[in-house]
């Protein structure tokens, strides 16, 4: 289990229809970690066919830190919440989770099309920078 | 037929009594007797063909061939053998680039398209100038995102190997005056590919008469199975197609180091081909057939003078290509709206669109845009559901504009 | 299961009682439960995949990407984005000759096959030969058709850029050894294709036990759709694949000069795939699974032996390959009566075989052959079919040579 | 319609099943009308994946007369029986003859598989032959 893990999937047990889960997710956007904007170049850009996604990391006390924006408003809620979940842990954790959260909250449709959004390719990332980290430590 | 009568042919409907399907640029839904085809085939005379000498054989054999036919008189070609079956519209322009184009062009050769291309008639031609030191040109865009036809001539030379571009757009449903591209490129010998894959479902074609070179379609936008597609190609050009893919089906004498290969269109198609779905395709061409292309026109301008004057109505949306449809097919923004937060609620609503580049990126670019939201209706769609539509449309734009 | 059992589940049957269906080499027939999973798909889920943003695409996308975690799983590959969805065994095979060997092969290079292949795995390699001026050679073969293993070595040298064989024989049912082939062409770093078309129905795969580099079949002849295939890739080499198609769906990015591809392997498959082809595989593969390898090879070992018993009663017949048989795939010639007239007649009595040079006319050939009469069998086949096949065979016997 | 067509067309129609038909069938290639040994070469034959065909024709006071062979017997006898039908007939009523005749004599079938026998084939050449003639003299 992430840092925030379970708090998360709490949070979304307690809506009744996906329009109160939208609105969750559209706040949780304004709140997202923003990246910086002088960052937003295609470096840090995720494409997906349909929204635009960029993140951003740093590593701090043996553990990682996510900061990311969207273009859209839905996966820019996304993007805050796959920052909170991932952010502030080490890179073992990131590494090993395992990627049920997204179905244990209903918002499995959003990760599966690959190719509209970026978020499953934002998640690899994640992935990956941990990898990395890891490797670069261990 | 009318109306109603056509959406119970097709049993989506019926298990999906509470969705709204407006996504049929991107596939339609088959008829109950395309299915039934499909069925009939595995249960009574599934069987290999062109190869095994028996019962079941020549059954499958007799109806693959009997689509080719049925889909010969669909475009009024001359001959069955000019019908090709391919796996789909992108697999047809494909085999046009590779088997046809690629033999003859030359470095700073020119392939003439368009910018509003589906990827799927861009993408074949820029790999191919990649290869071969050829170049990309566009044809002028008039402002309702059709070619001006008034201005080609400029764009030809004797450098030009190749024109190709669509029929209807899949973005404005707009319909290109393709009879006067195709006199142009006639007049001066260039050969010319039109992408039907966005007409075969809503117009009646004539190859004869438009006199293009090369025409093709998916059969899974014209009420067929996936995995189907055609490709027209007259035959002076079709004798010279050098096949790009190659095994068992294609060939008449295989010794250690060479073979000859069959006569066509058998040379083309190598392999297992899709035996369900080129004898499903056959199915939905007769479907068509029987609704006729009339009806069809009649059913869909209604549906698009409905959806238009409706959409009229919803504050701030800005429709992508202005002009008159042939195929009710719209693509739009809502100002301030982001396309994916809408495309997400509608999907919410259980409301089938499209959204994003739609496979036409160039195209969406050149209008400023970063996608849009494609609503693209069919003969099965009904009055109803444009209604239905808009009440939930304006539900998801209040939603979003809180 | 009990073959009983397993015969129910094919509805082919019921609706062909009086015929006898030797065939299964050429196609297989279909379960009830993959065609009823084609039906489900169009009546309820239809719908194009990987792009749209709605419900029924959400669906049919992840029943497609299922169908890949599925033949993952039956061939045991390390990543599902290691499995590229084709159109059969044939385009496989092109596939590896197209995006991979074509561009790494030079003049006087040497492709290493045998002269037992198929057509589809023969012709391909003559091909990019002819085009690239590089050389087919031939594995050694022993009487009994299969490669000599032991002669292999004399045959490599660093010349040799691909080994592509079969892993059952679609005339003789023998199996190779494959294992010992895969290990000298890994010990010499060559990479080594290898063609199930035939295994894949018969016997369990498992390709990182086997560390082949190229592993293909197609879905028809493994209970499956027509018109779908398999192509097993290890990463490595498929990063660097080429696509030799180019359209939607299989880019990222794209301007009007250039483009970037696609992640794997959706980069290998343009254009709008055989969605209710897939999809069925995956349930054809549910399907293997759920019958069991233990039992499919208990039923055919015994079926085979009997057909091998009641043929060896029929005089004057001559087998191709008298090998033991992996699969219950029996080609052989009447002395005295011609391939196309047995077969002819075995058709007016109902019974499916194929026969002539079985799209492998230099195996034929170097059997000193014109043809011959094959008759392929598979798990709903029983033994009172066998006995009434011989019963058949004898009386178009003594008709020929009345 | 052509020469024999009426009298084929009848002694099809008298069978009662498959079996007679294929006695009769084998007894017309006994008699074909042979092609001459010498021009068995890759010239005059028609090749399908099954059987061989090889077929050649004389241009005889304004009809055209064939002459050919199979290497199986049953080929041999659809052969003869092609010729039966086509021989001394002239080019323009063969060009202008419809193939239903093998639909009519039940023999569709194995017209049907173009590409197991070279019967097919074998009829295409017969109509090249009878517009190369009608074009010389035409
Ligand atoms: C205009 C146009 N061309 C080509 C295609 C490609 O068709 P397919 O994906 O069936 O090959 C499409 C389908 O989206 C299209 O709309
Ligand atoms: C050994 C072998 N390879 C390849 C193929 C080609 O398969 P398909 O025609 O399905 O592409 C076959 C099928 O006949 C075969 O038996």
């Amino acid at each position: 289990m992430l840092l925030n893990e379970e708090k998360l999937i709490l949070n979304f047990s307690l809506f009744n229809n996906w329009e109160e889960k939208y609105e969750y997710l559209i706040e949780l956007g304004e709140d997202i970690c923003f990246i910086d904007p002088e960052k937003k170049t295609s470096k840090h850009l995720i494409q997906g066919c349909q929204s635009k996604v960029w993140l951003d990391f740093e590593f701090k006390n043996d553990k990682l830190y996510f900061y990311g924006d969207s273009d859209a408003l839905i996966s820019k809620g996304l993007v805050a919440l796959i920052i909170e979940l991932y952010s502030g842990n080490s890179p073992k954790d990131i590494l090993t989770h395992q990627d049920n959260f997204f179905e244990k909250i209903n918002l499995k449709e959003h990760l599966s099309m690959t190719r509209s959004n970026g978020l499953s390719m934002m998640i690899k990332k994640i992935k990956k920078y941990a990898y990395e980290q890891l490797n670069k430590n261990g | 037929m009318t109306g109603e009568e056509i959406r119970n042919c097709f049993p989506y409907f019926k298990s999906n009594k509470k969705s709204i399907y407006f996504d049929s640029a991107a596939t339609t839904h088959k008829p109950q007797s395309v299915i039934d085809t499909i069925i009939s085939f595995y249960q009574k005379y599934n069987s290999n063909i062109h190869r095994s000498m028996n019962k079941a054989a020549t059954i499958a054999t007799q109806k693959f061939e009997n689509s080719r036919s049925l889909v010969k008189e669909l475009l009024n070609a001359e001959h069955s053998s000019e019908i090709v079956f391919t796996n789909g519209a992108t697999d047809s322009i494909n085999l046009v680039a590779q088997s046809f184009l690629k033999k003859q062009i030359k470095k700073n050769d020119i392939i003439l398209i368009s910018e509003t291309e589906h990827h799927s008639n861009l993408v074949p031609w820029q790999q191919l100038a990649l290869e071969t030191g050829a170049k990309i040109d566009f044809l002028p865009i008039r402002a309702d995102l059709l070619v001006d036809t008034d201005k080609i001539k400029a764009k030809i030379n004797d450098k030009v190997k190749l024109i190709s571009t669509h029929h209807i757009s899949s973005i404005s449903g707009g319909k290109q005056n393709i009879e006067k591209i195709i006199k142009i490129a006639r007049s001066l010998n260039i050969p010319i590919l039109i992408d039907g894959a966005q007409a075969i479902a809503h117009t009646p074609i004539d190859v004869k008469e438009l006199d293009c070179d090369f025409y093709c379609f998916s059969g899974h936008k014209l009420f067929g199975p996936t995995g189907t597609g055609i490709l027209y190609s007259k035959s002076r050009h079709l004798d010279g197609f050098i096949p790009y893919k190659f095994g068992g089906g294609m060939v008449d004498n295989v010794g250690l180091h060479e073979n000859s290969f069959s006569e066509l269109p058998h040379r083309l198609e190598a392999g297992t081909p899709n035996i369900s779905g080129v004898i499903g395709l056959g199915e939905a061409v007769n479907f068509v057939k029987s609704v006729g292309f009339s009806v069809i026109q009649e059913i869909e301008t209604s549906l698009a003078e409905k959806f238009n004057h409706e959409l009229s109505k919803v504050d701030d949306c800005v429709l992508v290509g202005s002009g008159p449809r042939s195929a009710p097919i719209f693509t739009f923004n809502i100002e301030g709206i982001h396309h994916y937060d809408l495309a997400s609620l509608l999907s919410e609503y259980n409301i089938c669109t499209r959204s994003g580049h739609l496979c036409s990126q160039p195209m969406i670019e050149m209008c400023g845009l970063s996608g849009a939201v494609r609503a693209s209706l069919s003969i099965y769609n009904n009055e109803e559901e444009i209604e239905n539509f808009m009440v939930i449309l304006k539900k998801a734009i209040s939603f979003l504009k809180r």
